[in-house]
């Protein structure tokens, strides 16, 4: 029998995964935007499978949104990612590192 | 041990092991490709709790526009296969370390040995309407204000792409059809009035 | 006049003609006379502060109260009694003396100069007038600004050092006493000095405001042992500005004392009575015996300034053990009486030294003594001037510098003979470092050739030292109406101490 | 089906409806002007602000009263309105101060402006936000464009390093916070604020109340920049362009505050026991880590975003105590600070020319001698944070320690009070530099053609003397708006 | 009748104000004019003392004692500015302007070619003011300051010659030794404040010692648990330390000597006649309380007779002729304390009186040789200026005549009143006192007669070789030690006419007046004796008259004493000096010690100058520099390295940051779960 606490287990693993990803990344840049969609996507799974033990709509509605600003933000991201690709003809994040101290 | 529950693990273990190897292969596309599958048996898992609609967008948005653009990019910059940093090795296990940390923490807090909540019918079914028409019913009437700001999102969104990327490029030829078609015939052709023979020196 | 907003006039004029002199003092010569025009006006206007204030019945007079900030009922009070009115003509005097000492020595960037000359006096005016403890505080911080930048700017070679410290170690004291007054607001709902000397407070209360209060006061008297910023400050001030340090700045802590700690924390302050004694006395002849080895002219006056100020301290605090211990009104009376004429002295003397000083600064451009010698022989004048403010500086009868140490010494010794016996040693090593100086300086054969070639003092210098001496003599020959202007305000300080608070 | 819609919400929205119209307004105008007509944006745009503010100030409340539009998603009521009047204040300064710099650094282009006009209208509907969902959208709308923003200047390696590293770690943040908010959405089955605080004395596990509430502090004190969550906060000020530092400098400050309020204020007021210790937590790191990471610094701007961060910790003192005074206070200090820090980046901004970026300390050697005026300027704005009175800044911090202390924080005071020592020795190392060395050349300093820039800049500088000698109507606006 | 005010004051201000005129303006008024209107403003002083010396004994006033104006009045402490003029006083103003004055005149003959002529005459003028200021209060305050003023007027003369290192020396050392002093006197004054009915006016606080009901003399406090002291013998022994320092009692003598780099007029005023009596004056003013404690004046007692003998002994190996003066000067001062501690007052205040008229002859004697040796001040340079100098010869005669007791001349009369007052005495110590005082005549025969021998008789120790052109008398290292531009010779009138004016009051001073003044009750109650105590009471009973007295006085050891001395004196220096050399090998560890007048500022110089400027050293580099200022930059500079230090955690690792807000997020997480089962708890 599934319950709440599998779907808010996988979300919690998820997250964590997400943000391990986010600070043991040694590589490229763009494997963080990847691990920022998978934050979203336990975020997410943690709405949804609240609204549906809620029986309640609006968390869905919420991953809705999420979704949407999702797609906006990793455009953004991209476009940005380009433009530091453009300047300074590497993504790796150990090069990133002109300003600091 | 239902089914359901037999495929919430299945999905869940590939949804958990695509995310590990999204963070830990060194190959970006593959990381990509790795994103997509935790996408898709995510997609899965929702599906398992009715929330249909989200499952598809989810697979449509995610997949068919977000990862697509990922790749696109990884392609474009064509990143090459960054070897491992040796701090990366000295770093990890401190990294795993906290990430475990933190994930005990989080589910000592939310409690889940203690949780059984089982699942109940659908809400949907139960008001007697889809999934979809249970979201947008709550979507359009409750939440008509974060609807037109997501709107605004977006907008904001393609400016600052295009704002950020668009670059105008020195030396391409346009052509410019208002220009062809109000052009004159003496922009093109110089009538030069000449004599048909040369008066000169006779010919012996 | 009582019904003219006097004290706010004397405030505000001076810090709007500092932003007067800054608009149009482009020419130098402008600045000048527009500053000291500005000066002598407040000087001026106080003078009837000095006429209309009721010395008899004492108490807070020239009263102005309106609303400033409702939400946390800070009031825009102002008042003085006899202790702030002698200390504001102490400092509209002084101040026109320094801006006209300053024509000569301060020649760029003048009228920013004057200008932070100008607000300097306007907030230290503030300070001796404010009733309201915000207020005062405001005035206490800000004052900071304009001395931060006169340091700087005109200062000596290590300017940036000793104004940095200056402020810091400042900032440092006042900071805590902002905690304090912040506490006492909130036991209180309002920030006026009345209320908080009425409200009752436990003694760890008072004793924690006590410390909070003293590293308020105690680094700006200054006293052992957060004195060092002191010399540093004063060697590498311009002369306008260690006068003005000297004969009014440090004023503000003895008046915070008297203002702040006795009628709010009477009971901690008899607690620590004893750390404030002890502290003063071990000024008095640690930094005497400092002072006598200073190879710098500034720094020996500043050190002197030191052991000076610690007699106002020890006077007020005896005064508190006079009463609460002995219940000896009279001595107490006397003790706090001597404290402030002490203040006053010590502002007149003091500021006349470090103008002296400046005087050879101007000429040799060096404050080292060994540099010196014999200046007697080219320049008589200044010689009988400075032997006259440095006979002062040793508490000789007949000049000012007598009176509060006379007073203090008596009255102390009615708390303890010891305590007496080791204030009265400031007889014997104020004279050795103060002659020695003049030994060094004043006496003997020119042995610089640049000193040979000095000009006794210009009129301008003279009208300065001049009237620095006038004063000086005044006191020392007769202080009566000096102590009767203070006295009942002081009996009302003494009296108050009696009733405790815990 | 009908949808229930209620055409009076529209007015409750007008201002942020204004604002939207005149901003796509500008976009279209802007597609049609040439470069060299780019004024047109520029006053067209403070045009838009100015009227928003207007409408703002019609559209206001009564005293004590709440206007809800859209059930309870958006919420209109004093301190938003205080709030949205600083925040189109300080966005108008931004534009004023931006124009001159981008101009000379060919970055003056329409999409600035507009990026700038829906970072606002982002934050405006973040200070009013009744819902979950609202705070989530208005932060990402101000979040997208900041992001934007700072990569702006698409030439500068440092700029697009500033951008990316904004982007990430603001993604990560925003993500934490959204977490947070899925779990306080999950205890309580709602995402409306007001009907939150009312669930939380009831709910079946209070576990995960908390565990929302520690990440979504965690996220808000992102935003915020709050120690440990500042990381960014350096690096972005120092890589953006002076006048997109002087904007996500300011602005969002005063909307991240307003966040902060509504989510645990509006929605977790209940919680406050839990919460006031985080944030007195965040405020030591904060203060420790911004004073004295500020003393090594050598460029202004980075010196400033670690004063930034010292101003935060600061800022929450007047949250410790969950009193609607703390609130004020706390308002009154981040209006105080962003009022102030204008001042500063702006001075920078100022005096930079093309090819010349002035945001090193030594640039500013001798500005005395070179420009006595702007040199005062800068030099009050300086005192001012380091919370000197008579100035503006002085009362703020009195206001927020006298809250603290107040709400029996007394050593959080005592900590506060000694790290503004430390603070105040980097604070007067500007005003030494400016002052007490000398300059390169005592040639005056050639200042920008533009007028109004100077103008307002001035007037921004004696803002701060007028605010320290009058706040008390200030004060007063802020209790009243939360009705102290 | 009464005294009118306005006298008073003339006496005060008439000097004061040809002080200020010749001080301010002598350089635009000239000599002349100075030392016209300082002479005009002290002679004035002088007749209206006399004058009122004479209302006081024939005249019929009553002691006058009023204030003129207050100086302070806080709550019931005040002080004021007044006169408290009784016989003493009179005597006082008299003896002093009658010396000053003398002074004034013979400074025009003795300054005259000195460039700081003006400033000269507007000092002396000033100490007049001081002097009378502190002779004439009629309480504490206004004596402190005539103490003090006088203090800073000596400084000044001693420091007249400015440029000369020994002079500036010499006049910061008496300062500095006065200051000491009056670090005593003050104390005392705190202490009569105190304990004497709180107030410092003279007449009430010795109303108050001598209340009977209050009984001061057993009153007594503990300063140390368990110690109790009388409080009148900590007052007096506080207060006898400020005259120790005035009136240079070992150990406080050590300036007196020094002193004499000073103009010779100002020896003769301040450092003979006047100001080092003020010590004796005041001690004898405050009678009423000395009488309250037998220990102090047992101090006071040891004291005297300590300085009587010692200083004396110094005198007999001085060469300076002013030195020699001088310690005899400080051994009379010896004898008048001892007299004060023996309670016969009055005796001390007598001796006071001759010595100062035949000291200040000895002195301008002295000047006057010194003139005409061209400032040579070494007796081992002169001799033989009787032909030469008679009237300063005969003059000197009179003076040393009457400093050695020869009997009929003053000294004679003063010195052997005290004699017998201490042997009378049966105080503790009076025996040490008795033989010292008794040796002392002696010793001062010896050092007398040397002196006289040395100077006026013998033959010549000096050369004279006429010069090519004249030099000005101011450059004695212009000639070689002992050679002379040209011969000696008499100075003019207007020196030996003060000497000649000395001479006589030297000679019948004391025949006239130790009548009334010892054993009449000339002093009335201006001097105060307890009946236990009144030594010369029983003194007294054995007099009948001066002219038996003087008669009686052959028979008498000091006479036979004083015989002897100057016996030894005639056959060592006059007939056979060669002994002289063979006594001093003989006596080779006395003469030192006496030359280095036993080692007393050799000390003073190695453990307060010296060890004080070593200590100041320490303070400041060790406590105020080290550790202060070491704690404070410390402070600072820890600051700036944890700063450099950290910021390297901002790596500009993206990762880092990351990490960074984790370790933070995981830190609330904990802390919140660790609350949140405290309160599920």
């Amino acid at each position: 029998m599934i319950t709440l606490a599998h779907f808010l287990t996988l979300g919690a693993v998820l997250m964590c995964i997400a943000v391990a990803g986010i600070f043991i990344n040694r590589k490229n840049v763009i494997v963080l935007l990847m691990c920022i969609e998978l934050l979203l996507l336990a975020v997410n799974t943690n709405l949804v499978s609240f609204s549906r033990f809620l029986g309640d709509p609006s968390g869905q509605v919420f991953v809705f949104f999420i979704l949407t600003v999702a797609a906006a933000e990793a455009a953004i991201g991209l476009a940005i990612l380009v433009v530091l690709f453009r300047n300074r003809a590497t993504i790796d994040v150990t090069e990133i590192d002109k300003l600091k101290g | 041990m239902t089914f359901e529950l037999l495929c919430f693990y299945f999905f869940a273990t590939v949804a958990v092991l695509a995310a590990l190897a999204v963070i830990s292969v060194k190959n970006p596309v593959v990381a990509a490709l790795n994103l997509v599958l935790t996408f898709f048996s995510m997609a899965c898992v929702w599906l398992l709790a009715q929330a249909e609609f989200l499952a598809v967008a989810l697979v449509l948005v995610y997949v068919g526009a977000v990862m697509v653009l990922f790749l696109f990019v990884v392609m474009m910059l064509d990143v090459d296969f960054a070897p491992v940093r040796k701090g990366f090795v000295r770093f990890l296990p401190v990294g795993i370390f906290v990430a475990v940390v933190m994930l005990v923490e989080m589910l000592m807090m939310i409690g889940v040995h203690t949780l059984q909540t089982p699942l109940t019918g659908d809400p949907a079914a139960l008001a007697g309407m889809s999934n979809m028409g249970w979201l947008g019913r709550s979507l359009f009437r409750d939440f008509l204000l974060p609807f037109e700001v997501a709107a605004l999102i977006l907008t904001v969104g393609l400016i600052a792409a295009v704002t950020l990327t668009l670059r105008k490029r020195t030396g391409t030829k346009l052509q410019k059809p208002s220009h062809q078609v109000r052009v004159k015939r003496d922009d093109r052709v110089r009538l030069v009035k000449m004599d048909a023979v040369k008066k000169g020196e006779a010919t012996p | 006049m009582a019904h003219w907003p006097l004290l706010s006039i004397l405030i505000w004029l001076p810090i709007i003609g500092a932003g007067a002199v800054l608009a149009f003092g482009r020419d130098p010569r402008v600045a000048r006379w527009l500053s000291v025009l500005i000066a002598v006006v407040t000087l001026v206007a106080s003078i009837p502060l000095y006429l209309g204030y009721d010395a008899i019945s004492g108490g807070m007079q020239f009263i102005e109260s309106h609303a400033w900030i409702d939400a946390l009922k800070v009031t825009y009070g102002l008042g003085v009694d006899g202790i702030s009115v002698a200390l504001i003509v102490l400092t509209t005097f002084t101040s026109v003396l320094v801006l006209i000492g300053s024509w000569g020595p301060i020649n760029k960037r003048v009228s920013q100069y004057m200008a932070a000359m100008l607000a300097l006096e306007g907030m230290l005016i503030g300070i001796f007038a404010a009733t309201d403890a915000l207020l005062f505080y405001v005035f206490f911080e800000a004052m900071l600004i304009p001395m931060f930048i006169i340091i700087g700017v005109w200062g000596g070679p290590r300017r940036v050092y000793a104004t940095l410290k200056f402020f810091i170690y400042t900032f440092f004291g006042s900071i805590f006493m902002l905690i304090a007054l912040i506490y006492l607001h909130m036991k209180t709902g309002e920030f006026s000095l009345a209320a908080f000397a009425a409200a009752p407070l436990s003694t760890t209360e008072q004793a924690w405001l006590f410390f909070a209060f003293l590293a308020g006061f105690a680094i700006k008297v200054p006293m052992w042992p957060v004195h060092t910023w002191l010399p540093d400050a004063h060697v590498e001030a311009p002369t306008g500005g260690s006068v003005i340090l000297a004969a009014i700045m440090l004023k503000v802590g003895g008046y915070g004392f008297i203002r702040f700690s006795l009628p709010i924390t009477p009971d901690a302050s008899q607690e620590f009575a004893w750390v404030i004694i002890a502290m003063s006395l071990i000024a008095i002849v640690y930094i005497g015996y400092v002072a006598l080895v200073q190879e710098d002219m500034k720094k020996l006056i500043a050190y002197s300034s030191v052991a000076h100020m610690a007699f106002v301290t020890l006077g007020i605090f005896i005064a508190l053990a006079l009463v609460r211990e002995h219940s000896n009104i009279d001595a107490a009376r006397l003790g706090m009486q001597g404290a402030m004429v002490q203040m006053i002295s010590h502002g007149f003397v003091s500021g006349a030294m470090f103008t002296c000083i400046g005087v050879l600064y101007d000429r040799l451009h060096t404050r080292q003594i060994d540099e010196y010698g014999g200046v007697l022989n080219v320049m008589p004048w200044f010689g009988g001037f400075f032997i006259l403010f440095s006979m002062a500086n040793c508490g000789l009868p007949g000049t000012s510098g007598f009176v509060g140490e006379f007073m203090v010494i008596l009255a102390s010794f009615q708390s303890s003979p010891f305590i007496a016996l080791v204030a009265a040693f400031t007889l014997v090593i104020g004279a050795a470092y103060t002659l020695w100086l003049v030994k060094r300086v004043i006496f003997g054969e020119v042995t610089n050739p640049k000193v040979a070639k000095f000009k006794d003092l210009d009129a301008r210098e003279w009208i300065v030292l001049g009237s620095f001496a006038v004063a000086v003599l005044a006191i020392g020959i007769y202080p009566k109406p000096l102590t009767d202007l203070m006295d009942s305000s002081v009996l009302q300080i003494v009296n108050a101490l009696m009733l405790s608070k815990a | 089906m009908m949808i229930p819609f209620n055409p009076a919400d529209l007015i409750t929205i007008l201002p942020e409806l204004v604002l939207l119209g005149t901003t796509c307004a500008i976009l279209l105008i802007d597609l049609f002007i040439k470069p060299s007509q780019r004024n047109i944006t520029h006053w067209l745009s403070i045009a838009a602000i100015a009227l928003t503010s207007f409408f703002v100030w019609r559209g206001a409340p009564e005293l004590g009263q709440v206007v809800t539009a859209f059930n309870g998603m958006f919420k209109h009521d004093g301190i938003s309105v205080v709030l949205k009047q600083f925040v189109l204040l300080t966005s108008g300064l931004s534009l004023f101060y931006a124009r001159n710099y981008m101009r000379d650094r060919k970055l003056l282009i329409g999409e600035f402006y507009l990026l700038i006009l829906f970072a606002t209208i982002g934050m405006m509907l973040l200070v009013s936000a009744g819902s979950l969902i609202t705070a989530y959208l208005g932060l990402e709308l101000l979040a997208l464009s900041s992001y934007a923003l700072v990569a702006l200047n698409r030439d500068s390696a440092i700029s697009a390093e500033a951008a990316i590293k904004y982007f990430v770690l603001g993604a990560l943040a925003s993500g934490l916070l959204l977490y947070g908010m899925s779990m306080i959405y999950g205890a309580t089955g709602t995402l409306d604020l007001v009907a939150i605080s009312g669930l939380i004395g009831q709910v079946e596990h209070p576990g995960w109340l908390a565990i929302g509430l520690v990440f979504i502090v965690s996220g808000v004190a992102f935003k915020l920049g709050a120690a440990p969550f500042h990381m960014w906060l350096p690096d972005v000020y120092h890589g953006a362009p002076t006048p997109v530092t002087v904007f996500i400098g300011s602005a969002p400050k005063i909307a991240a505050f307003g966040l902060l309020y509504r989510l645990l204020e509006d929605g977790l007021g209940p919680m406050s026991e839990h919460w006031t210790l985080m944030l007195a937590i965040l405020s030591v790191f904060s203060l420790a880590v911004g004073n004295v990471f500020a003393i090594a610094q050598s460029n202004l701007k980075r010196l400033l975003a670690y004063s930034t961060i010292s101003h935060i910790g600061f800022m929450l003192l007047g949250f410790v105590g969950a009193s609607p005074a703390g609130y004020s206070a706390a308002m009154f200090y981040i209006i105080s600070y962003t009022m102030t820090a204008t001042v500063a980046f702006g001075i920078i901004a100022l005096l930079a020319r093309a090819g010349f970026e002035c945001e090193e300390i030594d640039d500013f050697k001798g500005l005395n001698q070179r420009s006595p005026w702007y040199a005062g300027i800068m030099a009050i704005s300086m005192f001012s944070l380091a919370g000197i009175p008579p100035l503006f800044g002085f009362f703020a911090k009195l206001l927020v320690l006298n809250a603290a202390i107040d709400a029996g924080f007394l050593w959080l005071a005592i900590v506060a009070i000694i790290f503004a020592i430390i603070g105040l020795y980097y604070y007067l190392r500007v005003v030494k530099v400016m002052y007490f060395d000398p300059a390169a050349d005592d040639a005056p300093v050639p200042l920008p053609s533009d007028l109004p820039m100077r103008w307002v800049i001035s007037l921004n500088g004696l803002a701060l003397i007028v605010l320290g000698i009058a706040w008390g109507p200030l004060i007063d606006w802020c209790n009243r708006a939360f009705g102290v | 009748m009464m005294l009118d005010k306005s006298i008073l004051l003339t006496i005060v201000l008439a000097p004061l104000f040809g002080a200020l005129i010749a001080g301010f303006f002598g350089k635009r008024i000239g000599r002349v004019a100075s030392h016209s209107v300082t002479i005009a403003g002290v002679g004035l002083s002088c007749a209206l003392s006399i004058y009122v010396l004479y209302q006081m004994v024939w005249g019929g006033a009553q002691t006058y004692n009023q204030n003129v104006y207050t100086w302070f009045e806080v709550g019931s402490t005040s002080a004021h500015i007044g006169f408290l003029v009784d016989r003493l006083t009179a005597m006082m103003m008299v003896v002093v302007s009658f010396v000053s004055l003398m002074v004034h005149v013979y400074t025009i003959g003795y300054m005259a070619d000195d460039d700081g002529y003006e400033r000269f005459f507007s000092y002396i003028a000033l100490f007049t003011f001081s002097m009378l200021m502190l002779v004439m209060s009629n309480n504490f305050l206004q004596l402190f300051f005539g103490w003090e003023a006088v203090g800073l007027v000596s400084y000044l003369l001693i420091g007249f010659w400015y440029k000369r290192p020994t002079a500036i020396f010499a006049n910061m050392k008496a300062f500095m030794v006065n200051r000491v002093g009056d670090f005593g006197f003050i104390l005392g004054i705190a202490g009569v404040l105190m304990w004497f009915g709180g107030s410092l006016d003279y007449a009430s606080v010795f109303a108050h010692a001598q209340d009977p009901s209050l009984d001061m003399a057993s009153r007594s406090v503990e300063l140390f648990a368990g110690h109790p002291w009388h409080v009148a013998t900590i007052v007096c022994i506080c207060l006898f330390i400020g005259a120790m320092g005035k009136s240079a009692q070992v150990p406080l003598h050590v300036w007196l000597p020094d002193s004499m780099e000073g103009p010779t007029p100002i020896s003769a005023l301040i450092h003979a006649a006047t100001m080092v009596t003020a010590g004796i004056f005041m001690v004898a003013r405050m009678s009423p309380l000395f009488e309250l404690s037998e220990t102090a004046l047992t101090f006071v007692l040891v004291i005297g007779a300590t300085t009587a003998l010692f200083t004396g002994l110094i005198g007999v190996v001085q060469n300076d002729i002013k030195r020699v003066v001088a310690y005899s000067t400080l051994s009379q001062l010896g004898y008048m304390t001892v007299a004060l501690g023996v309670s016969a007052y009055s005796a001390g205040v007598f001796h006071l009186m001759t010595h100062a008229f035949f000291k200040a002859l000895l002195f301008l004697g002295a000047g006057s040789v010194i003139i005409a040796m061209h400032h040579e001040q070494d007796m081992r340079r002169m001799g033989g200026l009787r032909k030469y100098m008679p009237i300063t010869c005969i003059t000197m005669w009179i003076g040393s005549l009457a400093l050695a007791g020869a009997p009929g001349f003053a000294g004679f009369f003063s010195k052997d009143a005290i004699i017998e007052a201490v042997g009378e005495s049966n105080r503790l110590g009076a025996g040490f006192a008795y033989f010292c005082v008794l040796a002392g005549v002696f010793v001062t025969a010896l050092y007398s007669f040397r002196l006289l021998y040395m100077t006026f008789h013998g033959k010549e120790r000096f050369v004279v070789d006429p010069v090519k052109q004249h030099h000005g008398h101011e450059d004695p290292e212009h000639h070689a030690p002992g050679h002379l531009a040209h011969a000696p010779h008499e100075s003019p009138w207007v020196v030996t006419v003060p000497l000649v004016l000395l001479a006589i009051p030297s000679v019948v001073i004391g025949f006239l007046t130790i009548g009334p003044m010892l054993f009449g009750d000339y002093f009335g109650n201006a001097i105060f004796v307890n009946e236990a105590n009144n030594v010369l009471a029983r003194v007294g009973e054995e007099f009948h008259g001066a002219m038996a007295m003087t008669l009686h006085g052959f028979s008498m050891p000091p006479f036979w004493l004083a015989l002897a001395g100057f016996a030894t004196a005639t056959w060592i220096w006059l007939f056979n000096p060669s002994i002289a050399d063979k006594a001093e090998n003989a006596l080779r560890p006395v003469h030192t010690m006496l030359t280095n007048k036993y080692w007393f500022d050799d000390l003073y110089q190695a453990v307060f100058s010296r060890g004080g400027i070593a200590f100041g050293r320490g303070l400041w580099r060790g406590s105020d520099a080290a550790l202060i200022d070491g704690a404070i930059n410390g402070s600072a500079s820890l600051v700036d390295q944890v700063s450099a230090l950290v910021r390297r955690l901002q790596s500009g690792y993206l990762y880092h940051y990351a990490f960074a807000m984790i370790l933070g997020l995981i830190l609330l997480l904990g802390g919140s779960w660790w609350m949140f089962v405290r309160i599920a708890a």
